[in-house]
C-alpha cells in the first residue's frame, strides 16, 4: 500500500457511513487489536484483518475502501467484535459499505437477490412448481404415515404458527421438508404454510442493500398478519432466521408477534412429551455446529443441544462453541461468490480441525448455507463424515404415535 | 529495592558523615577492621551544608597517616552518595570488599597471630 | 600565642624506638588552639604509634593525658603516678612544656612531639603567621604597629632595602615587604615624617643574646 | 471520617494533630482499607505494610481519634458546623478492650472459611483477625459461618468473647464530614471471555498481591493456588473492567498499569528460577512522579515484556496443567499464540453499591460512573457544603494522590471549624521519667521476625540466644512483628518486669520505626534516648537474601555493636520551643494562593512571596481547565480573595534572600530587605514550559507550544482561524534521556485542544501524534469524544519519530501509521508541540537556602513518595503544585490544600519539642579556639565567658563540630566518640 497523503483523505466518508448505519460507534475504535485476535480467519490469508479495514474507514480512505477485498472476504460472523470494549460492530460496517458504497458485488449474489425479489424465493421456484411439490409430498406422507386423509395445511388462518422455510427445501431437498412435516404430524402441530410467501431466506442480508432486503422480508412478516397466526417459526436456516428477526426488529412497524426457530419448537415439544424420541436410532457420535446467525447473533444456544441429547446416543461438543463458535467460512453470502471459493475452503480448515478433534461421525448443522459449506469441506478435506440437519436426525429417532391425533 | 551486596559490611549509623573523628577511624583499624569506608551525602547536598566536606578532609588526613605508619591508606575510603542511590551503595560495598580482599586481612592480625574468621573466606 | 607543628611520626617513633611503654601528654593551651597538641591530637598520635609498633612486631603500650597547661608546675603535678612505670614521656606541648616535664621528672627521658615554630596568630582557620620575635625591647610604636624585626626578612630598622617589587619582599612573592606595609600605614596615619628619624642599632642584650631571661614581679610573689 | 483506608487514616491524623476530635467510622472489622493487602507499593518497592503500620499504630493510639469498626453511616442531617450523624455498629461479639489478639480462640475454632483479606485464596476461622498488624488488635466473629460451638469462649482466657452483643445505633454530633470509603475492585467474572472463576489459573491482581505478600496464604512463596507449582510464565492483562463502554466502565482506573509492572518486577524477585513476565496493554499509563523511570527500568533492565495488544479471550489447554493459551494480535496485525502458567487480570476500581446508596441518601451528586467527583477546581468539595470527599471514592487514584486529597480534606474541614479548634481534644500525658543515672546498664534486646522479611533469612532464635549472654543484657526475646500493637504492649510490660534502663530493638530501618519504638519506651517511663535500633532487615535479610548464614552472622554482629553502644547511652532532656503562628508561602501561582487562603481561613497570618509583580503564575496562560472550567475567572477571584484577606500579606516582586531558624521559629529576609517571622514554609514555586529545540520550533511561526496554541486560539489569531490541518505532537522534551519523566498534563491538554479546534471548525483535520495517550481517570471520556469527533490519533515510537520539514513555505509532517504501517504525509498549517514541564532554575537556589533536596529532574524531593508527598524531610517545610512535579490544575489545588492541612498540624501547636540529639560543650575542656564557631552552618556555637556554648534549639545535631573539636570538649549526644568506638571494639571482640 503506498504512502497516505493527508490532503487526499476524505473525512466525509466516515460521516456518510455513520449516517447510513445510524450509529457512530465504530468511530470509538482504539485500534487495540482485540478484533484481529478474535477473527478466526485474520491470519489465514491476506486482507482479512478487521482492524486494518476499520482504520481505512476512520482515516477516510474512500478509494482504498472501495477496492478493499476485506469487504467481500469478511463472512460477517461478528465473532471479532462480540465483546468489543468500544461497542464497534465490524460486520455492520462491512454490510453498510457493501450496500452503500461498493458496486463490484461478486458472483451471482445480486442476481439471487433480484430473483428473490421477483419470485418471492431464492431459487426462483414458480408457484405452480411449489404447489405440485407440496401435493407430491402430501401423497408421499399419506403413504408413509398410512393416513389417507393427511393434508398439508396451506393458508389455514388462525393456526398456532406460520412455518417459513428455505427455497432449497422445495427445489433440491423436498425429503427434508418431508421429515419436518412428518415431525409436525407426530406432534399434532397446529400450523400452516403459505401459498403466497414461504421462503424466509434473504441474501440482501449479505448484499447490504436495505431496500432490497425489506422488499424480500416484509412480505414474510405480512403473511403472519394475513393468516392471523400467533407466531412465525423458521426452519433450520441461519440467515433466514436472522433476516426475519433482524428485519422485524429494525423495520417492522406492524402488530407484534414472536418469531422462533424450529429448534426451539422441537425442544418445547420434547419437553412437553408431544413427540417421543428413541436415541438408539442414532448410535453414532454426533457433534453440533453453531451457525453464527442462529447462535451468536440471535442467541439460540441451548434448545438445539437439548434436542440432540434427546435424539442421539453420543453427543460431543466441539471447542470453542456457542457464542464463541468459529464461523464455517461460508457466511456473508460467500457461497454466492465462486471467485472466492479458495478463500472459503481455507477458512473452513479451522472448522475441519474442530470436527476431527471431536471424533464424531455425524455433524448436526442447523443451517442450509453452512450445510453446503460442510458438504464442500467433506469432499475437499476427505472427512468421510455425514452432514445432516437436526430435523433429519430427529425424524430418524421419531416414535410415531399409534392412533391418528386430531388435526 | 533489595539489591544484593557483599555481606562483609558492618554499618555504624551516624546522623551525618561530619560526625566522624580521626580516632574512631584509627580505633577501628586497631580493633581489627580490615577496611573502613565513610559514606557521606553528595557534595553540595549535605543536609547540614558542610558535614561531608569536613568528613572528606578528615578521611584524607587519616589516609595519609595510615600510609605513614605502614597500615596503607587504601584501606580507608570516603564515598559520596545520596539516600536515593541504593544501587550505588551496593556497588560501593562490593567494590570496597574486592579492594580489601586484594589487600588481604588487617596486617595487625598477622602480627598478633590469632586469626579471627571474620574474613574466613578470603582467598 | 605560641604556634607549634607536630613532627613527622617517623621521627617521633625513632625517639622512642627502644621504649616499651610511654606517656603522651597533651596541652590544652596554645597547642590546642593551634590544633596540634590537644587531647584529640594526643590520642591520634598514641593510636598511630601503637599501630606502627604492632606492625613492626614490637608493640608499644601508651598512656595519654592532656594537662590544662604544661607551663605551670601544679598542672603537671598530676602526672606523678602516671610516669611511674613508663620508659619515656612524649610531650605535645611547646618547647616550654617539654622542658618543664624534663625538669620535674628528672629520672624520665622526655621527648618533644612538636616543633615549636613561632609566636603569631591565625589569619584563616588552619593558617597561622608569625608576628613577634620576642626581642624584649618593642619598637612597634615607631613603625605604626608593624614589626620589621620579624616581618622584614632582613630585620632592618631603617628600611626598605630597595629590593621589594610591587610591595613583595625579594626573597618570595608570598612575603609582604614589612617596610612597604609600614610606609603605607604611616602614610595613612599622616606620620610619614616620623620615619625620617634614624633608628640607632638595637640593644640586643634585651633579647636572648643576653642569655636566658627572667621576669620577676616582686609584688605578686608568694613567700 | 467515613472509611478508614489510607485516606481516612491520613485525614484523621492531620485533623487530630491540628486540634480536632475525629470520629473514624469503618465498615470492616479493622482499619487500613486495601493497602494492607498489597505486598509492595510502587515506585519505591517499599513493603506496603511496613510504611503503613506506623500510621496504623499512630492513628489507633491517638487520643483524639475515636474509631468505630464494623460500623456504617446510615444518615446525616444538619448543616455545616452542626451535623447529626447516625451510625449503625454491627456486633463484633468480642470486647475490643479485653481482647489481647493472642489468637487462642482462632486455634480452637473448628470452622475454616475463605479469607476475604486473602481474596479467598487463604483461609481464616469463623473467629478471626483480618491481618497481623490490624488495628484494633482484636478478633471478630463471623456469625454466618459460626456454629455457636463455644470452643472460642472456652479458649479465651481474657473472657473477651460475648455472643450476646447486639447491633447498636450511635448518634454523633460533628461539624464536618469527610467521605473516603474507598473503592470496590471490579469483578471480572462478568467478562466470561477471560474465564475468571472457570479457569483456576486466572487470578485478579489483588489475589496475586496476596500470593506475593509475606503475610499471604503462601508466605510470599510465589506458587499457583491451583497446584502449588512455581509458575515459569505469567501474563498480566490490562484494562479489565476499565476503558470498556460495553459495561459502562469507560473510564481509566489510573493505577493498574503501574501495579502490573510492580507485580511483574516483584514476582521476578520472588522466584529463584528465571521468570518470564508479559504485560498486555493498550497505553502504558505511567504518568506519576518517578513512574516513567520505574517503567523504563522494568522494560530495559529487568526484562519485563510489554506487548501492545488488548486480549480477546483466554482459553485453557486440554491437559491437566490447566495452563492458559492467549491468541493475540501484534501491532502489525500478525497473530501470535502463547501459553502461560498464570494470567493476572489487572482489575479496575469501581464505586461500591453500598456507598452509592449512602450518597444518594445524602443528596450527593455522583458522576455517570457512580464516583463522587469533587466540585470543579475545589479538589475536595462536593455539592453539599461541609461534606468533603477524598481518595478513590472521588475518582480512581494512586496512594500519593489519595494521601494529598486526604490532607486537603482535613485542611478544608479544619478551616470550616476554625473557631472550634482545640476545644474537644486531650493532651498526651506520659508517666514521669525514671531517673536511671548511676544505675548499671540493664539492657533488653527485642529481635523481630518482621513476618518472613527477616525470619526467612536471618536465624532469629540464634541471634536472640547470642544476645542473651552479651554484657549488660538482662532480657532477650523474639517477636513476629515487633512493631505490632501487642508486641509494643509486651515491650512495656517487660521493661517494667526486668527493670530495664536501656532498650535495643533489632528489626528494620530507624527512619520509619525509631519514633514508634521511642514512643513506647517513653510510655514505659524511660527517656527516649535510652533506645537504639539495629537494622537487621534492610542491612541483612533484604540485601543478603541468598546467603542466610552470612546474614545471620552479620545480624549477630550488628546486635553486638548496638548493645555495646546502648550501654553508654545517657538520657537527653527534651527542649521545648515556641511556635510563631504564621506561614511563609513562596510562589503566588494557583497552588501558592490556594495554600495561603486555606491557612488564612484557619486563622494564621500568611506571608505570600511572589517574584513577579502580579499573582497568578503559569495559570495566567490557561483559558480552559481539562473539564472545560473557566480558569481565568476562577483565577481572578482567587487573586481578589488573596489580596483582600486580612490574614494574608502579599510581597510581590521580591525573592528570598536568606533563611534562618528552624521549624516554629523561621526568620526569613526578602530581597527587598523585609524580615519575616514564621513557623512553617510552603514552597509553591511552580514549573516552566520547556522551550523545544525539536520539530522546527522557533524556525517557523506556525509551530506553537500548547500554551502558545491555546493563547492564539483564544485570541482568534489568523494563523489558527484559517488553518485547515493541525498536527499536535506529544512528548516533546518529556520521556527523553535528558528528562526521563512524563509531564502528565499534555495528553489531556492536547485532547482538549483538539476538541476546541474541531468545535471551531468541524471540517478541520486534526492529527494527534502520540507515544502513549495518558488520559487517566475520567479524562478518558474526552479521548473517546475526540475520536468520535474525527480527530486522527497516530502512534509513533522513539525509534521512528515524526519528521517535520519545511517545504517551499509550508510544513510537511511525515509519520508512519501504527495500524497500516505506511507513512502518512501531512501538509500542516499549524503544529502544536506538547512541550514538557521543567523545574525552574530558581529551585536550585531555594534548595540551598532551605537545605531541602531536589530529585535528578530538578523538582523538589518529598520526604516519602507514597505517604508524605507534601512534606520535606526537614520539619516545618512543605511543598505544593508543580514545584513537586507536573500535574494538572485540579491536582495542584488538592496538593495546595494538603500542604496547608499538613502545615496547620504544626501551627496549631503552642510549643514544639526539639528531638534532643544536639551537641553539648564541656566548658572546662574548651580552649575557646573558635573551630566550632567557624564550622557550624547554623551559627549554633557562641563564645560566652571564655568558652564555647551551643544553643540547643539552633543545633541540628549534625556533629561536624564534635568531630573536629581539638580538645574533645564538644560531644554529640547519642553519638559520642566512645560510643562509636565501643561499637567497633564490640564487633571484633569475641564474645
Amino acid at each position: 500500500m503506498k504512502a497516505i497523503v493527508a490532503a487526499e483523505l476524505d473525512p466525509t466518508f466516515r460521516d456518510e457511513l455513520a449516517e447510513k448505519m445510524k450509529s457512530l460507534d465504530f468511530a470509538n475504535c482504539l485500534a487495540c487489536g482485540a478484533c484481529t485476535a478474535g477473527c478466526a480467519f485474520s491470519d489465514l490469508h491476506p486482507d482479512n484483518d478487521p482492524r486494518k479495514m476499520l482504520r481505512k474507514v476512520i482515516l477516510g480512505m474512500r478509494e482504498e475502501i472501495l477496492r478493499d477485498p476485506f469487504i467481500w472476504y469478511c463472512t460477517m460472523c461478528e465473532r471479532c467484535t462480540v465483546e468489543c470494549p468500544m461497542c464497534v460492530n465490524i460486520a455492520a460496517v462491512t454490510r453498510a459499505i457493501r450496500g452503500n458504497f461498493r458496486t463490484d458485488s461478486p458472483g451471482f449474489l445480486q442476481k439471487v437477490v433480484d430473483d428473490t425479489i421477483r419470485s418471492g424465493n431464492q431459487m426462483d421456484v414458480q408457484p405452480d412448481e411449489y404447489m405440485e411439490t407440496l401435493e407430491w409430498l402430501q401423497e408421499e406422507l399419506q403413504a408413509e404415515l398410512g393416513d389417507p386423509d393427511y393434508r398439508i395445511p396451506i393458508d389455514v388462518e388462525g393456526a398456532d404458527f406460520l412455518f417459513g422455510f428455505n427455497a432449497r427445501e422445495v427445489k433440491y431437498y423436498p425429503n427434508e421438508l418431508q421429515n419436518i412435516l412428518k415431525i409436525f404430524y407426530a406432534a399434532g402441530a397446529n400450523y400452516t404454510l403459505s401459498s403466497q410467501k414461504w421462503d424466509a431466506t434473504n441474501l440482501a442480508l449479505f448484499s447490504g442493500k436495505d431496500e432490497d432486503f425489506w422488499k424480500i422480508t416484509e412480505p414474510m412478516l405480512q403473511e403472519v398478519v394475513r393468516l392471523k397466526t400467533k407466531e412465525l417459526v423458521v426452519t433450520e436456516c441461519g440467515h433466514a432466521f436472522r433476516s426475519v428477526r433482524w428485519g422485524y426488529r429494525t423495520f417492522w412497524k406492524g402488530p407484534q408477534f414472536p418469531i422462533r426457530s424450529i429448534l426451539e419448537v422441537l425442544d418445547e415439544w420434547i419437553q412437553q412429551g408431544r413427540i417421543k424420541l428413541d436415541p438408539t436410532k442414532n448410535p453414532e457420535p454426533v457433534t453440533l455446529h453453531d451457525p453464527c446467525n442462529l447462535v451468536r447473533k440471535e442467541g439460540v444456544v441451548e434448545p438445539q443441544r437439548r434436542v440432540l441429547k434427546a435424539a442421539v446416543m453420543d453427543f460431543r461438543e466441539m471447542f470453542p462453541n456457542g457464542r464463541w463458535n468459529y464461523c464455517c467460512g461460508a457466511g456473508g453470502g460467500a457461497l454466492a461468490m465462486p471467485e472466492y471459493t479458495e478463500q472459503r475452503l481455507i477458512k473452513g480448515k479451522r472448522k475441519v480441525d474442530q470436527l476431527l478433534a471431536t471424533g464424531a461421525k455425524i455433524v448436526a448443522i442447523p443451517c442450509h448455507n453452512c450445510m453446503d459449506q460442510f458438504n464442500d469441506l467433506n469432499k475437499h478435506y476427505k472427512l468421510g463424515m455425514k452432514m445432516e440437519h437436526i430435523c433429519s436426525i430427529v425424524e430418524r429417532a421419531l416414535i410415531m404415535p399409534e392412533k391418528k391425533p386430531k388435526v | 529495592m533489595r539489591l544484593q551486596y557483599s555481606p562483609n559490611i558492618r554499618i555504624v549509623e551516624m546522623p551525618c558523615s561530619g560526625t566522624i573523628d580521626h580516632r574512631v577511624l584509627l580505633q577501628a583499624f586497631e580493633d581489627g577492621a580490615d577496611g573502613v569506608f565513610v559514606a557521606g551525602c553528595m557534595e553540595g547536598d549535605c543536609h547540614f551544608q558542610k558535614g561531608n566536606y569536613r568528613a572528606k578532609k578528615r578521611v584524607n588526613a587519616v589516609k595519609k597517616l595510615l600510609d605513614e605508619i605502614g597500615m596503607g591508606g587504601e584501606r580507608l575510603e570516603m564515598y559520596n552518595l545520596s539516600a536515593a542511590m541504593g544501587p550505588r551503595f551496593a556497588e560501593i560495598a562490593n567494590e570496597m570488599t574486592e579492594r580489601i580482599r586484594r589487600l588481604g586481612p588487617n596486617p595487625l592480625k598477622k602480627q598478633s597471630a590469632e586469626t579471627t574468621e571474620k574474613e574466613g573466606d578470603v582467598a | 600565642m605560641i604556634i607549634a607543628q607536630q613532627k613527622p611520626i617517623k621521627d617521633i617513633a625513632a625517639m622512642i624506638a627502644d621504649c616499651k611503654k610511654v606517656l603522651l601528654v597533651g596541652c590544652a593551651g596554645c597547642v590546642t588552639v593551634c590544633l596540634s597538641g590537644g587531647e584529640k591530637e594526643t590520642e591520634v598520635l598514641a593510636s598511630s604509634l601503637r599501630i606502627m609498633r604492632r606492625l613492626q612486631g614490637n608493640p608499644l603500650e601508651t598512656v595519654t593525658y592532656t594537662a590544662t597547661r604544661q607551663c605551670d608546675p601544679e598542672y603537671i603535678e598530676t602526672l606523678e603516678n602516671l610516669v611511674k612505670d613508663v620508659d619515656a614521656v612524649v610531650s605535645l606541648a611547646c618547647g616550654v612544656g617539654v622542658q618543664y616535664l624534663a625538669e620535674r621528672f628528672h629520672d624520665k627521658w622526655v621527648v618533644p612531639a612538636q616543633n615549636t615554630m613561632f609566636v603569631g596568630g591565625s589569619t584563616a582557620h588552619g593558617v597561622w603567621e608569625e608576628r613577634c620575635g620576642l626581642c624584649g625591647d618593642c619598637i612597634l610604636h615607631r613603625t605604626g604597629g608593624i614589626c620589621p624585626i620579624i616581618r622584614c626578612s632582613k630585620s632592618i630598622l631603617n628600611g626598605p632595602c630597595g629590593g621589594s617589587q610591587y610591595g613583595k619582599c625579594e626573597i618570595s612573592k608570598d612575603v609582604d615587604c614589612a617596610w612597604q606595609l609600614i610606609y603605607d600605614r604611616m602614610k595613612a596615619l599622616g606620620k610619614l615624617d616620623k620615619l625620617l628619624e634614624i633608628q640607632p642599632p638595637k640593644d640586643w642584650s634585651k633579647s636572648r643574646d643576653g642569655g636566658p631571661r627572667k621576669a620577676i614581679r616582686e609584688d605578686v610573689m608568694i613567700g | 471520617m467515613v472509611g478508614a483506608g489510607i485516606a481516612g487514616i491520613q485525614a484523621s491524623l492531620d485533623l487530630a494533630e491540628s486540634g480536632y476530635l475525629v470520629y473514624l467510622v469503618e465498615s470492616s472489622p479493622a482499619i487500613g482499607g486495601t493497602m494492607p493487602m498489597l505486598d509492595k507499593t510502587f515506585p519505591t518497592n517499599d513493603c506496603s505494610m511496613c510504611i503503613l503500620s506506623p500510621k496504623l499504630v499512630e492513628c489507633g493510639r491517638h487520643l483524639n481519634i475515636k474509631t468505630y469498626t464494623c460500623a456504617d453511616v446510615v444518615d446525616v442531617q444538619g448543616e455545616p458546623g452542626n451535623f447529626t450523624v447516625i451510625i449503625r455498629q454491627r456486633p463484633r461479639y468480642v470486647d475490643v478492650d479485653k481482647c489481647k489478639g493472642c489468637g487462642e480462640c482462632a486455634e480452637a475454632c473448628p470452622i475454616d472459611v475463605p479469607s476475604e483479606f486473602d481474596q479467598g485464596i487463604g483461609e481464616r476461622k469463623a473467629i478471626y483477625k483480618p491481618y497481623a498488624q490490624a488495628f484494633p488488635n482484636a478478633y471478630v466473629i463471623d456469625k454466618e459461618n459460626c456454629i455457636e460451638c463455644g470452643a472460642c469462649e472456652e479458649a479465651c482466657q481474657a473472657g473477651a468473647i460475648d455472643h450476646s452483643m447486639e447491633e447498636e445505633t450511635i448518634e454523633l454530633n460533628v461539624g464536618a464530614v469527610v467521605l473516603c470509603p474507598g473503592f470496590q475492585k471490579f469483578d471480572p467474572s462478568q467478562l466470561t471471555y477471560y474465564g475468571y472463576g472457570k479457569y483456576p489459573n486466572v487470578l485478579t491482581s489483588l489475589e496475586f498481591e496476596r500470593i506475593l505478600s509475606a503475610s499471604g496464604p503462601f508466605q510470599g512463596h510465589l506458587v499457583r493456588p491451583y497446584d502449588k507449582k512455581e509458575p515459569r510464565r505469567i501474563a498480566w492483562i490490562q484494562c479489565v473492567g476499565s476503558r470498556n463502554c460495553r459495561i459502562d466502565h469507560g473510564y481509566c482506573s489510573s493505577v493498574c498499569c503501574m501495579y502490573a509492572i510492580k507485580e511483574a518486577v516483584i514476582a521476578k524477585e520472588h522466584s529463584k528460577e528465571p521468570l518470564e513476565t508479559t504485560i498486555f496493554y493498550m497505553d502504558m499509563r505511567t504518568y506519576g512522579k518517578g513512574f516513567e523511570k520505574y517503567y523504563n527500568r522494568a522494560k530495559d533492565e529487568q526484562g519485563v515484556r510489554f506487548i501492545r495488544s488488548r486480549i480477546y479471550e483466554i482459553s485453557e489447554v486440554e491437559d491437566e496443567s490447566k495452563n492458559l493459551r492467549i491468541r493475540y494480535a501484534n501491532e502489525d496485525g500478525t497473530i501470535s499464540e502463547e501459553e502461560f502458567d498464570l494470567v493476572v487480570l489487572s482489575v479496575g476500581l469501581e464505586p461500591s453499591p453500598g456507598v452509592m446508596e449512602l450518597c444518594r441518601k445524602l443528596g450527593l451528586t455522583l458522576n455517570k460512573y457512580g464516583f463522587a467527583e469533587p466540585a470543579p477546581l475545589t479538589g475536595v468539595g462536593t455539592n453539599k457544603p461541609g461534606i468533603f470527599v477524598a481518595g478513590a471514592f472521588s475518582a480512581p487514584k494512586d496512594i500519593p494522590e489519595t494521601v494529598m486529597q486526604a490532607s486537603a480534606a482535613a485542611g478544608a474541614s479544619a478551616s470550616l471549624l476554625a473557631e472550634a479548634r482545640g476545644t474537644l481534644v486531650k493532651e498526651k500525658e506520659f508517666p514521669p521519667e525514671k531517673d536511671v543515672s548511676g544505675q548499671a546498664p540493664r539492657i533488653g534486646v527485642f529481635v523481630c521476625h518482621c513476618g518472613v522479611n527477616i525470619g526467612s533469612v536471618v536465624n532469629v532464635p540464634e541471634v536472640v540466644e547470642m544476645a542473651r549472654n552479651l554484657p549488660n543484657v538482662v532480657y532477650a526475646g523474639e517477636y513476629l512483628y515487633a512493631c505490632s500493637q501487642d508486641s509494643q504492649a509486651a515491650m512495656k510490660q517487660i521493661i517494667e518486669e526486668y527493670g530495664l534502663n536501656r532498650v535495643v530493638v533489632a528489626s528494620c530501618s530507624p527512619r520509619t520505626h525509631k519514633p514508634l519504638f521511642q514512643e513506647t519506651v517513653r510510655e514505659a517511663g524511660l527517656n527516649r534516648a535510652l533506645f537504639e535500633m539495629a537494622n537487621i532487615r534492610d542491612q541483612c535479610s533484604w540485601v543478603h537474601m541468598h546467603e542466610p548464614d552470612k546474614a545471620t552472622e552479620k545480624a549477630k554482629d550488628l546486635v553486638k555493636m548496638v548493645v555495646a553502644k546502648a550501654a553508654l547511652l545517657e538520657p537527653i532532656p527534651q527542649v521545648a520551643a515556641g511556635v510563631t503562628k504564621a506561614a511563609l508561602v513562596i510562589g503566588g501561582g494557583v497552588s501558592g494562593m490556594t495554600s495561603a487562603l486555606s491557612l488564612a481561613d484557619l486563622g494564621y497570618r500568611v506571608h505570600l512571596v511572589e517574584k513577579e509583580q502580579q499573582l497568578g503564575g503559569v495559570a495566567r496562560r490557561i483559558r480552559h481547565g481539562l473539564k472545560g472550567e473557566e480558569v481565568q475567572s476562577f483565577l481572578n477571584d482567587l487573586v481578589a480573595k488573596v489580596m483582600s484577606h486580612p490574614n494574608i500579606e502579599v510581597h510581590a516582586g521580591t525573592e528570598i534572600q536568606a533563611v534562618a531558624g528552624y521549624v516554629g521559629n523561621f526568620i526569613t529576609t526578602l530581597t527587598n530587605g523585609k524580615e519575616l517571622q514564621h513557623g512553617v514554609v510552603i514552597i509553591a514555586t511552580g514549573g516552566v514550559e520547556y522551550k523545544p529545540t525539536e520539530y522546527l520550533y522557533g524556525e517557523s511561526d506556525r509551530v506553537f507550544t500548547q500554551l502558545e496554541l491555546e493563547e492564539a486560539l483564544v485570541a482568534g489569531d489568523p494563523r489558527i482561524e484559517n488553518a485547515k490541518t493541525f498536527v499536535l505532537i506529544q512528548c516533546v522534551g518529556s520521556r527523553e534521556p535528558e528528562r526521563p519523566y512524563c509531564s502528565r498534563v499534555c495528553c489531556g491538554k492536547s485532547v482538549k485542544l483538539a476538541l476546541k479546534l474541531k468545535e471551531k471548525n468541524p471540517s478541520a483535520n486534526v492529527f494527534v501524534l502520540y507515544r502513549d495517550i495518558r488520559t487517566y481517570g475520567f479524562l478518558e471520556d474526552y479521548y473517546q469524544e475526540a475520536r468520535r469527533k474525527g480527530v486522527f490519533f497516530i502512534r509513533y515510537n522513539l525509534e521512528n519519530k515524526p519528521l517535520v520539514e519545511k517545504e517551499d513555505g509550508s510544513l510537511k509532517v511525515t509519520v508512519t501509521d501504527h495500524v497500516l504501517g505506511v507513512p502518512v504525509v501531512i501538509e500542516a498549517d499549524v503544529i502544536g508541540l506538547a512541550a514538557a514541564i521543567v523545574a525552574p532554575e530558581s529551585n536550585r537556589q531555594l534548595s540551598q537556602l532551605f537545605k531541602v533536596p531536589l530529585n535528578e529532574d530538578g523538582f523538589f524531593l518529598e520526604a516519602h513518595m507514597k505517604l508524605r508527598p507534601v512534606d520535606f524531610t526537614s520539619e516545618g517545610i512543605f511543598m505544593a503544585g508543580l514545584a513537586h512535579g507536573p500535574k494538572n490544575l485540579e491536582e495542584n489545588i488538592a496538593q495546595a490544600k494538603a500542604a496547608a492541612g499538613r502545615a496547620s498540624t504544626i501551627l496549631s501547636k503552642d510549643h514544639l519539642e526539639s528531638h534532643g540529639v544536639v551537641a553539648v560543650v564541656q566548658q572546662d575542656k574548651c580552649a575557646a579556639c573558635l573551630t566550632c564557631v567557624r564550622l557550624c552552618p547554623y551559627n549554633a556555637p557562641k563564645i560566652r565567658n571564655y568558652a564555647a556554648e551551643i544553643e540547643p534549639l539552633l543545633c541540628q545535631g549534625c556533629g561536624t563540630c564534635a568531630g573536629e573539636c581539638p580538645n574533645k570538649a564538644i560531644t554529640l549526644q547519642g553519638y559520642k566518640d566512645h560510643m562509636q568506638m565501643s561499637m567497633s571494639k564490640a564487633l571484633f571482640r569475641e564474645v
